[in-house]
């Protein structure tokens, strides 16, 4: 039964079986590669809010609208009151002389009075207390973590925002004139565990 | 037994007891034979001997597969403790090598096994499943406990009434022609 | 990365806004300057925070969540930041304010008001838990009549179809109503024909109170200064845990008792001399404890009242008829004598009116009152309605019965209140639980919570405080005086200006504004408005207590008191109140069950107290039920064994046995001992002088978070006498057990930056359990119930460990508050293999809890035993719960199964100082980050802060002479250094060393 | 190096005359046939009792740890005491194939076989219960090895219990390859003696194409010689390292140097006495007693009292270590152990694993398999008591008195310990079903040089 073509069938055999574990282990690595797998998240929004129009165009600072960021540890969303500050005045009408319809989204829940649910883009798990407020303070640009918002029409997840991605700048050697290194620390930001978990 | 498209790539002496055929053994290395082999159903003591064999290179491969054990655990826990991500643990030192010492030895150990199981397979040439020795019946015999001599064809001085007379001058009564049936592919069953 | 990402907001203009930012607001601590239009904000804010909590908290993750956009931003709330609001606690006995942490609309946490003068930004573990009972799933969720739901219109209704025809009217309330809600009171007894009130209390003082009165003719009470009196006597009174206001007895206490090592010569600490029949938790920090029995407290007193007045004689007499140490009362006689205006003596407010006669003669004699007794003529509970007269009134006939927040039921004073509420027509009961009151009522009506009210409260004269609401009211609810309110609006002429008042928030604030108008003329709204503000945000109006006129003891008056031996039987019985469930009113809190008796260590169950000799006696173990016996009327319940008791006194807890209420309720063992309060002996409820013992049918464990009580002869708690301390203030040097450390490796260097630790003064330490409540309520820790205590699964990440020494009969007793050491040198971070614990730089043993496999490796490796493991999904439920999950810190993770946990020092707050200041450029302050068991103690045992600083609080007590680690043989390297105790006995006698045996070569 | 085979083996490794032929029929004989009612029996039995380790082992992942008995003072309980149980039982396999080959003990052909097959049981059934002993197992299976992650996290290699995920592992698969490289010549035996294509089929892929060549001899005796050079100090790390377990820790009556040799020699009297309380049933299903004879029996017996006595020293050494320390911890620890609420235990394991082993100064006993039956069962409850006893006495009291408390096993413990039983014995009575139980190969070249038969070269 052991013929020369019976071998090859088994080296076939085993060779395949390895190939295929070896890609599957591959294939499947780099699927489920959580970082990977959480960026370019794009969900649909209650209204198509345009970041690039609002910051990028027209030039709107973070902090007019995620107005906390550089106190709180959240960035906040802003209530719809905000929107208005502008959208009172600027209420442009397309060719029937109708209100847009997004910024007649805006309007109606203005006028009912009803919150905007929109989805969350950028998150990090619950065990994760990351503070914005520290990062703003440090001089860490919005963009190096939400990626070119000022380029974004629809808002999308720019990195996956793991442990290891954050590591990556955390434990960077800090240079002259950061505050990291006039305290004499090792690392540009702190690595121990309790940073970020409590 | 021989087939049309049969080709006969050897010649098997048979024997009964280890003593004949080491005499056996040593009287075909002085013959000059180097194609050759002896098959028995147990390690034979002083056949390698008889037959001249040099020394296995196992322990050399299993030794420098060891060091490169050794170095990965070096690479493996000082790195990863203390150049990675450098985390305090317990008072100690980033790179507290007495603490590591246990995996330095179980990767030591474990490449070295590792290459020994490598070196049988590759030395033995295991993995080799077609043999005309299965085929004939003679591996049967063999592992049931008969000694064989297997005088290869493919050796320069291999002729099947030269080697047939060697090995009736060595005592064995049961010399059989080793065929090999190429063509024979449905013998699966 | 070649080209920097442009940075968005670096505009010139931002970075000022930056800078601008940077200065210190007071967005911490503000209230509400108008809270109507708060009201409405919370109402909108309880979805929003609901899906926010649901975002923040737990391990779990949740794929996909939104934000919620408000329509209009909230005023003051910034997502995931905390908001304080100053407040009074008002369901335990004495009012106390707080200030409540809410983060995203929901109050999480409690903390004392600092400012308020009673409990000065102390704690106690009530008060720490009455934040869970608002999210008690448990609670009455809408009104009820029988067991069908209704509407408060149809309970309105019904109840004013019945009062204006009715000629009974009971309306039976809690002692300690506030101003506002007195007044109320006597609105409605006007406006009702009929109508009487009756204050109901299982617990109270009445005999000490009449005894008072009738003494000094005034209906007021001596608060103690026990940080002037150099000599302390207790007669059975338990004024560290449950006579008066505990939390400032406490502080006053250890204010008597700080050592300052520079003067350690001249060292001068008060002795405290305890004569109680249990070991109460005042006994085990007594100097000089006595044991004596209840009905000799009288005899006692007047002994010592004789030989202060110079019959020596008279105290060796009764030393030797009531077999107690003569040198001791003689050294206590000799102290008192000595220390005339520097001493005080107190009696337990159980104990007869003779007792307090010759108390208040004595401590007249040691010209105690003006010096270490001073008068308040204000107080804040309403004397007690004779049981006797209810009853009779019932039994008349009632028409319409009322009762609000209390449980008659349940704790009538000899029982049977069921059968005397059949008497009644129509029964309506308001509370916040359908307990056995309110069960057994026509009408059951859901009260709100402390923190969805309105209120005010009087601790004592000149200091008044507002209970304000922090959150919607969760169920359909409302407040009691709300209810009555109502009533009284609807029985009331159309004259009568309360038909003007839209609702109690109104009527509290017109109350506030109105008073705070007639001191002046001015008076105008705007004054008017923002003073009642200036009270919201403060807590309310605090004065100073001045001893103006303390009122003169009638001599003739105590005279007629005094005779009269007290006639005792085999046994004695005393009914205490439980020093965490009080009169069984927070039953149902789970945190107050799982909070370990300071003494017994027993939780969710208690027992039959008796000494060890009694138990011999009977020929009875620990656990085996007994029947308690008075007067024809028996209790059964588990004997418990204590160490210090009297022998032929028995001592049983209040608070058990409930029978109504939730989940909590059920689940708590325990029995009713109100059947036992006074029938025979109306004069003094608590204290049975004639009761019988014997052996009741089968056996109960009582479960113990700790089983052993000695020291094993081990240096874990070091002490030492005033005496060693004077001669020398390092006397915990000679035994202290410190081998020469050897260590393989260097030492990290913790020398730069912060490095926080934690001190902790046992000289201080009462072992009140404050810090075990108020860990557990900042750092989400499960409840895990009566059985998985019983295998040894608590998770207090601080315990009080008590320890026994020197006298079986009567030991001394130390505390020593444990918790997670951080130790740098730390066993458990080596053994841990998936890197789960760690050590910062700034030297905390950090617990990570997201990378714990659960090995509890740590756990076995720790040699303190301060790591928690979740053994069970504790929390799950909790966390599935839409309700109860709103408790939950969203700073501190909330740990799922199989995750080890322990205390972290509070690390969410060292992060939030920390992130502050250095948001500032700054360093953080001392005293700017506290840990939650810090700010709760009331006695401020425990320092924590930056060692670096040689100015901290910590660092100072770390360099005290006094300083000591526990288990620093094992060169672990502690981060939490505790004080050596310095008790103060009677000075050494000859061939007797006062001190215990947990000496140290 | 190699000791003197007088002292230990006797003349006669089989009671019969025995050719190659009535060997291999012997051997293989049972793997032919159809199996017998009591082995389907048997294996409906031990399944059972592997389903229950199943169900158990549901129970406490859907519930958590709680389940079990416990508790903070003793976070280790039985899991952990079973661990060290089944790894000591792995023990006598390696010993037996390694040392034994090492120093020429011939004997050990008889036994070898079938005690590392039971070593790779045992083995895989200690690697159950650190595993399921973590609070989240569901994490604890990939976040001990090291592999790239998204964390940027790896593990403490300072931790005990990360060395034993290395030795365990380790052990497991170099065990398991020397056990396949021990069984190739015998699996090609079992190809060459198939009469079904599908046994053929089978034996002959794993057999790997074995042909008896002695040029592969050649290397393949060399490389048994290396793995068994190789799995001599593995063997004895192994079990150190599990006692490092403890030993590492700071606990008194843990914290202490002589547990590495004390654990390992522990791990061999488990061991023996284990290897014989399976090969006197396994001989008598089989009809084996002619390969394995009483001799063996003897020679297993003497080695189990060697070590008892090395086990006995120890325990007396661990008194006076911790006397002679003068630590109170250490001392108080050890009285604790003798006179405290675990005495019962503690005395147990002195009784079965010192006094009883003693009977076997009596060659009598140590001749008659049905006399020595009971001591050999008792030592492996004293052997298992011996863990319990270290695991348990030593945590439920510790440094301070507060935390003390006492350990009660749950119904899953036990349920969890009993599976683990029924899994070993499933996997024995496959392997007896499957695989040559004694390693022919071996066996014939000492049949064939104790029948003079061999070339008279070599001795």
């Amino acid at each position: 039964m052991f013929t020369r073509k019976f071998e090859r069938r088994i080296y076939i055999a085993v060779a395949v079986f390895l190939f295929s574990g070896a890609l599957g282990v591959s294939f499947g690595a780099y699927i489920l590669w959580p970082s990977r797998r959480e960026a370019d998240f794009q969900p649909r929004q209650p209204i198509a809010f345009s970041h690039k129009l609002h910051t990028g165009d027209l030039q709107i600072e973070c902090l007019y609208c995620h107005s906390q960021a550089d106190r709180s540890a959240h960035a906040s969303v802003p209530p719809v009151s905000t929107c208005m500050n502008c959208h009172a005045e600027v209420q442009p009408k397309d060719e029937q002389g109708n209100i847009r319809p997004e910024i007649a989204k805006i309007l109606r829940h203005w006028e009912s009075g009803t919150p905007i649910r929109w989805q969350k883009v950028n998150d990090v798990a619950d065990f994760v207390y990351f503070d914005h407020s520290r990062h703003i303070h440090a001089g860490v640009a919005c963009q190096e973590c939400h990626g070119p918002v000022e380029r974004m029409e629809h808002m999308y997840r720019a990195f996956g925002l793991k442990m290891s991605w954050c590591l990556d700048c955390h434990k960077r050697e800090p240079s002259e004139g950061e505050p990291a290194f006039a305290r004499g620390d090792a690392t540009r930001a702190p690595i121990h565990c309790s940073a970020c978990h409590r | 037994m021989a087939e049309p498209s049969a080709k006969t790539v050897g010649l098997v002496g048979l024997y009964d007891d280890p003593a004949t055929l080491q005499r056996a053994a040593a009287r075909v290395r002085e013959a000059g034979y180097t194609k050759w082999d002896c098959h028995t159903p147990y390690p034979v003591h002083g056949l390698d001997r008889a037959m001249g064999l040099k020394a296995s290179p196992v322990p050399a491969v299993a030794l420098t597969a060891g060091f490169f054990g050794l170095l990965a655990a070096i690479v493996l826990t000082g790195g990863l403790s203390a150049i990675h991500y450098p985390i305090r643990i317990g008072g100690k030192p980033l790179f507290s090598w007495p603490a590591f010492v246990p995996i330095y030895f179980e990767l030591f150990v474990l490449f070295a096994a590792l290459a020994i199981m490598g070196s049988i397979i590759v030395f033995c040439r295991l993995g080799r499943w077609h043999s005309p020795l299965h085929d004939s019946g003679i591996m049967k015999e063999i592992t049931g406990a008969r000694f064989a001599i297997v005088l290869e064809a493919a050796d320069e001085r291999f002729s099947e009434q030269d080697a047939r007379a060697l090995l009736e001058e060595t005592g064995c009564h049961d010399i059989r022609p080793l065929v090999q049936h190429e063509e024979k592919d449905d013998a699966i069953i | 990365m070649s080209q920097q990402p442009p940075k968005g907001y670096h505009s010139l203009e931002t970075m000022q806004r930056l800078q601008r930012s940077a200065l210190p607001t007071r967005d911490e601590d503000l209230s509400a300057p108008d809270a109507v239009t708060r009201r409405d904000v919370l109402k909108l804010m309880m979805g929003a925070s609901t899906a926010l909590a649901l975002g923040t908290t737990g391990c779990a993750r949740k794929p996909e969540r939104e934000i919620i956009s408000r329509a209009t931003g909230p005023e003051y709330q910034k997502p995931g930041k905390a908001l304080y609001y100053s407040s009074t606690y008002t369901d335990g006995p004495v009012p106390y304010g707080v200030m409540i942490k809410t983060v995203d609309g929901r109050p999480v946490k409690i903390e004392g008001n600092p400012d308020h003068p009673v409990n000065q930004g102390a704690s106690d573990a009530a008060m720490q838990a009455w934040v869970l009972s608002l999210y008690d799933p448990d609670r009455l969720r809408e009104p009820t009549e029988g067991t069908a739901p209704t509407t408060w219109e149809a309970a309105d209704d019904r109840i004013l179809a019945a009062l204006p025809q009715a000629s009974n009217v009971v309306l039976m309330t809690r002692a300690n109503l506030g101003p506002s809600e007195r007044a109320l009171v006597k609105r409605f007894t006007e406006v009702c024909s009929g109508a009487r009130h009756f204050v109901h209390e299982a617990v109270h003082d009445t005999p000490r109170r009449s005894a008072w009165n009738r003494l000094y003719g005034a209906d007021g009470e001596w608060l103690p200064r026990f940080d002037l009196a150099r000599v302390i006597v207790s007669l059975d009174s338990d004024f560290l845990a449950t006579d008066g206001a505990a939390l400032e007895n406490i502080r006053l206490f250890t204010r008597g008792r700080k050592l300052d090592d520079a003067h350690h010569g001249e060292a001068d600490i008060s002795r405290l001399y305890v004569a109680e029949s249990a070991m109460s938790l005042t006994g085990s920090n007594a100097d000089e404890r006595i044991c004596l029995k209840p009905s000799a407290m009288g005899a006692f007193a007047r002994a010592l009242l004789d030989a202060v007045r110079g019959r020596s004689e008279a105290i060796a007499e009764f030393a030797r008829v009531h077999r107690v140490d003569e040198k001791t009362l003689t050294a206590l006689t000799k102290d008192l004598r000595e220390n005339s205006q520097r001493s005080v003596v107190v009696a337990g407010p159980h104990l007869p009116q003779q007792v307090h006669a010759a108390v208040a003669l004595l401590n007249d004699e040691l010209q105690a009152p003006g010096h270490t007794l001073v008068w308040n003529p204000v107080r804040a509970a309403l004397p007690v309605s004779d049981p006797a007269e209810v009853e009779s009134v019932f039994e008349r006939g009632v028409d319409v019965a009322v009762f609000l927040g209390v449980n008659p039921v349940y704790d009538w004073p000899g029982g049977g209140f069921a059968a005397l509420l059949q008497k009644a027509a129509l029964s309506v009961g308001h509370g916040l639980y359908r307990d056995e009151t309110l069960a057994a009522c026509t009408l059951a009506l859901p009260s709100h919570h402390g923190l969805e009210s309105w209120n005010d409260a009087v601790a004592r004269a000149g200091v008044e405080s507002i209970c304000q609401p922090v959150i919607a009211p969760l169920f359909n609810s409302r407040q009691e005086a709300e209810s009555l309110l109502a009533w009284t609006r609807a029985l009331a002429p159309d004259s009568d200006p309360i038909r003007t008042c839209s609702d109690w928030h109104d009527y509290v604030r017109a109350r506030w504004q109105g008073e705070s108008t007639s001191e002046g003329e001015a008076g105008d709204r705007l004054t008017r408005r923002r003073t009642w503000q200036d009270c919201l945000r403060r807590g309310g109006r605090f004065e100073e207590l001045t001893a103006a006129s303390p009122p003169r003891l009638s001599h003739d008056a105590a005279q007629a008191l005094t005779p009269s031996p007290m006639e005792a039987g085999d046994y004695e019985l005393v009914i205490l109140p439980d020093p965490a469930l009080w009169d069984g009113r927070f039953a149902g809190n789970g945190w107050l069950q799982e909070l370990p008796d300071p003494v017994s260590k027993v939780v969710w169950d208690s027992g039959a107290i008796v000494s060890p000799h009694t138990a011999e006696g009977l020929g009875l173990v620990e656990g085996d039920m007994v029947v308690v016996e008075v007067g024809g009327r028996s209790v059964e319940l588990p004997l418990l064994m204590q160490p210090g008791a009297v022998d032929g006194v028995i001592s049983a807890y209040l608070g058990y046995g409930r029978m109504e209420g939730g989940v909590i309720v059920e689940q708590a063992q325990g029995a009713n001992l109100a059947p036992l309060l006074g029938r025979e002996n109306p004069s003094h409820p608590r204290l049975a002088l004639k009761a019988a013992l014997r052996r009741g049918s089968g056996h109960r464990k009582l479960v113990r978070t700790q089983k052993q009580f000695s020291m094993h002869d081990r240096p874990i708690v070091l002490d030492g006498t005033l005496q060693e301390y004077r001669h020398d203030a390092g006397f915990v040097e000679h035994k202290r057990h410190l081998p020469e450390p050897v260590q393989m490796y260097d030492p990290w260097d913790y020398s730069k930056g912060y490095k926080w630790a934690i001190a902790v003064d046992l000289g201080a330490c009462v072992g009140c359990n404050a810090c075990v409540a108020a860990c557990q309520a900042e750092n989400n820790i499960p409840i895990v119930g009566r059985d998985q205590v019983d295998r040894g699964r608590e998770m207090h990440w601080i315990r009080i460990d008590r320890y026994h020494a020197g006298d079986a009969d009567n030991p001394t007793v130390h505390h020593q508050p444990m918790l997670c050491q951080h130790c740098d040198n730390a066993p458990c971070e080596s053994v841990c293999p998936v890197n789960a614990t760690s050590h910062s730089p700034e030297g905390l043993n950090e617990m990570t809890y997201n990378r714990c496999v659960g090995t509890r490796y740590c756990s076995n490796n720790c040699p303190h035993k301060v790591r928690r493991f979740n053994f069970l999904r504790y929390q799950d439920a909790q966390l599935r719960d839409p309700v109860q999950e709103l408790v939950f810190n969203p700073q501190v993770t909330v740990r799922g199964v199989g995750v080890m946990e322990k205390c972290t020092f509070c690390v969410q707050r060292i992060n939030e100082g920390k992130f502050k200041a250095r948001n500032r450029d700054q360093q953080v302050a001392d005293g700017a980050i506290q840990t939650a068991c810090q700010q709760a103690c009331p006695a401020q045992a425990i320092a924590f802060g930056n060692v670096n600083d040689p100015d901290s609080a910590v660092a100072k007590m770390n360099a005290s002479k006094r300083t000591f680690f526990v288990l620093e043989e094992l060169n672990v390297k502690p981060n939490v250094a505790y004080l050596a105790r310095v008790r103060n006995p009677i000075p050494q006698r000859p061939g007797h060393d006062p001190s215990d045996g947990s000496r140290h070569g | 190096m190699s000791a003197n085979p007088s002292l230990l083996a006797p003349a006669a490794l089989t009671t019969e005359e025995v050719d190659l032929r009535r060997l291999d029929r012997d051997i293989y004989g049972p793997m032919e046939a159809f199996p017998t009612y009591r082995w389907w029996a048997a294996i409906l039995l031990t399944g059972g009792l592997a389903g229950i380790f199943v169900v158990c082992l549901a129970v406490t992942v859907l519930r958590g740890i709680g389940t079990w008995g416990n508790n903070v003072p003793v976070g280790w309980g039985w899991a952990i005491v079973n661990f060290v149980f089944w790894v000591g039982i792995g023990h006598a396999g390696t010993l037996i194939s390694a040392i034994l080959f090492l120093f020429r003990q011939r004997w050990r052909t008889g036994i070898a076989r079938f005690a590392e097959a039971m070593t790779i049981f045992a083995v895989i059934c200690a690697m159950q219960f650190p595993l399921i002993h973590t609070g989240r197992p569901w994490l604890a299976m990939f976040w001990l090895i090291p592999y790239p992650n998204d964390m940027g996290v790896y593990q403490n290699f300072r931790s005990p219990l990360e060395w034993d995920v290395f030795a365990v592992s380790t052990y497991g698969l170099v065990s398991l390859m020397f056990w396949y490289t021990g069984l190739i010549p015998d699996l090609a035996t079992a190809r060459d003696r198939a009469g079904h294509w599908f046994r053929k089929f089978v034996y002959g892929i794993l057999s790997l194409g074995w042909r008896g060549s002695n040029r592969a001899w050649s290397h393949y005796e060399k490389a048994y010689l290396l793995f068994a050079g190789l799995s001599t100090p593995l063997v004895l790390s192994v079990h150190s390292i599990v006692s490092f377990d403890f030993a590492v820790s700071v606990i008194p009556g843990w914290h202490t140097t002589i547990f590495p040799p004390y654990f390992v020699a522990g791990a061999i009297f488990s061991g023996f006495a284990m290897v014989a309380t399976l090969i006197i049933i396994m001989r008598k299903m089989f009809r084996l007693q002619h390969l394995i004879t009483d001799n063996h029996l003897e020679l297993m017996n003497k080695i189990i009292i060697a070590t008892s006595m090395m086990v006995g020293y120890s325990y007396a050494m661990e008194f006076f270590t911790a006397w002679y320390s003068g630590v109170a911890y250490e001392r108080y620890v050890f009285l604790n152990r003798a006179l405290g609420p675990y005495a019962w235990a503690y005395w147990t394991m002195a009784i079965c694993n010192v006094l009883v082993p003693q009977l076997l100064w009596f060659k009598k006993i140590r001749r008659t398999a049905l006399l020595m039956y009971p001591i050999v069962i008792l030592v492996n409850v004293g052997m298992w008591f011996e863990r319990f006893v270290i695991v348990v006495t030593s945590l439920h009291r510790d440094f301070l008195p507060t935390s003390w408390d006492y350990f009660r096993p749950s119904l899953i413990d036990i349920g969890l310990f009993v599976g683990s039983w029924g899994i070993f014995l499933t996997l024995l009575l496959l392997f007896c079903r499957f695989l040559p139980t004694i390693a022919a190969t071996e066996v014939k070249v000492v049949v064939a040089e104790s029948h003079g038969s061999h070339g008279g070269q070599h001795g």
